[in-house]
């Protein structure tokens, strides 16, 4: 059982754990992560963030992070995986992308939930700017995003 | 004919998201479109002049400079993720 | 801020994880892992479990999960973390444990909260007697709970 | 006088929660008050024969049998932990 959305309207938290529960009755496990947006981008930057935009590619959105739960499936025994993320304007405090897995024990479901988040990081098409009082800018990847991924091929060999 | 999106930087230096295109003679592959394409439009040539990469999709998945390209494609051009 | 609470009564993942969002109000990531009883122990085991209870030693189990928080809080920058451990008679499906972690990046609270569920499963005075038709029976830790303590302290090294 | 208590399956071999012990004479250490609790307890003894260890933890935090005790410490011994 997996769900993936992407959508503008924020989600429930508390709503979506339940949705993973009765989705997963034999469940001993469930793991939630959720990602919100940061007042600021880098520690060393003192302009506040005003607004997030994320733009994504319709379709391969859902198509990309269909393929990262397809390979978490193969890695983790997992009995119900639920992705939310969200697009359009994002002011900080808001939420922006959930990542819940429901598994019968503990380690399938939160190395899942950190393998699916760093993977849809680096391979969703999904891609954020930022408005602050300096100007509109493009974030790019960080390398520790990169990093974070290449760990888990690494730990597949 | 190709259907070719761009999304986010991409997008904002062509001043345009999507557009048609008739398959050029002669190219087969990523590399050939991307040829045609910088010699075509001189704000698409500056892209890939800049720092940052221009990934491609062929049909949502993405491809590199081998992939192939046939008539019908969906084709998009786009920076590095940066989703999450 | 970190809160820690070992009672009888059922918790809420919904409010406890808005709780967390408004304990850090500069999070960008939050983690939350809840443990719910299994209705079997052993995956080679058909007895099916009524009950499970939970005894723990009343104000030591509070000042080991304190312990594990703070080595958590040593390893990682969190920002508020939350710690629910239920004793008492429980059932099937019910949740028994959960962890909490607002963190300004992801990787902080996601190894965190699993930190913290390794350490508090090895190192709080918690037990569990399982009740099933063929009787009572004290659940021993499991190895893998064992090793799954002992990575972090060769993570550490 | 020390505080003893005892829990999971070592209250339920023992059949009670809690005692309370004068200070045996010569015992300063874990392991003195263990072989003191043995020889006085057959049910106590027949617990350090099985295979699931005792712990035992002095003024709430887990001691092994060279830790100190002294008057009015709060001792308990237990299985191994099983929570989470």
């Amino acid at each position: 059982m997996q769900r993936i959305s992407v959508q503008s309207e924020d989600f429930d938290v508390g709503a979506e754990y339940r949705r993973l529960c009765s989705d997963a009755p034999g469940a001993g496990a469930v793991a939630t992560f959720c990602g919100l947006v940061r007042d600021y981008h880098d520690a060393g930057s003192s302009d506040a963030v005003r607004e997030l935009q994320l733009e994504h590619y319709p379709g391969m959105t859902e198509r990309c992070i269909g393929e990262c739960l397809r390979q978490a499936q193969q890695r983790w025994k997992l009995l119900a995986v639920r992705v939310i993320h969200r697009v359009g304007s994002l002011r900080p405090g808001e939420q922006i992308v959930f990542v819940g897995v429901a598994s019968h024990h503990r380690a399938d479901a939160l190395q899942a939930a950190s393998f699916i988040m760093d993977s849809l990081k680096s391979e969703a098409p999904l891609w954020k700017k930022q408005c602050s009082s300096s100007g509109e800018e493009w974030i790019d990847i960080r390398d520790s995003d990169r990093e974070a991924l290449s760990r888990w091929s690494a730990a597949a060999e | 004919m190709l259907q070719i999106h761009y999304f986010a930087s991409v997008r904002e230096a062509l001043g345009r998201g999507e557009e048609q295109l008739e398959l050029p003679a002669g190219v087969t592959t990523v590399a050939e479109l991307v040829g045609h394409l910088r010699e075509a439009d001189a704000a698409f040539d500056r892209l890939h002049e800049g720092s940052r990469p221009v990934l491609v999709a062929v049909n949502q998945v993405v491809a590199n400079r081998l992939g192939k390209i046939a008539d019908g494609d969906e084709i998009a051009f786009f920076p590095p993720m940066s989703g999450g």
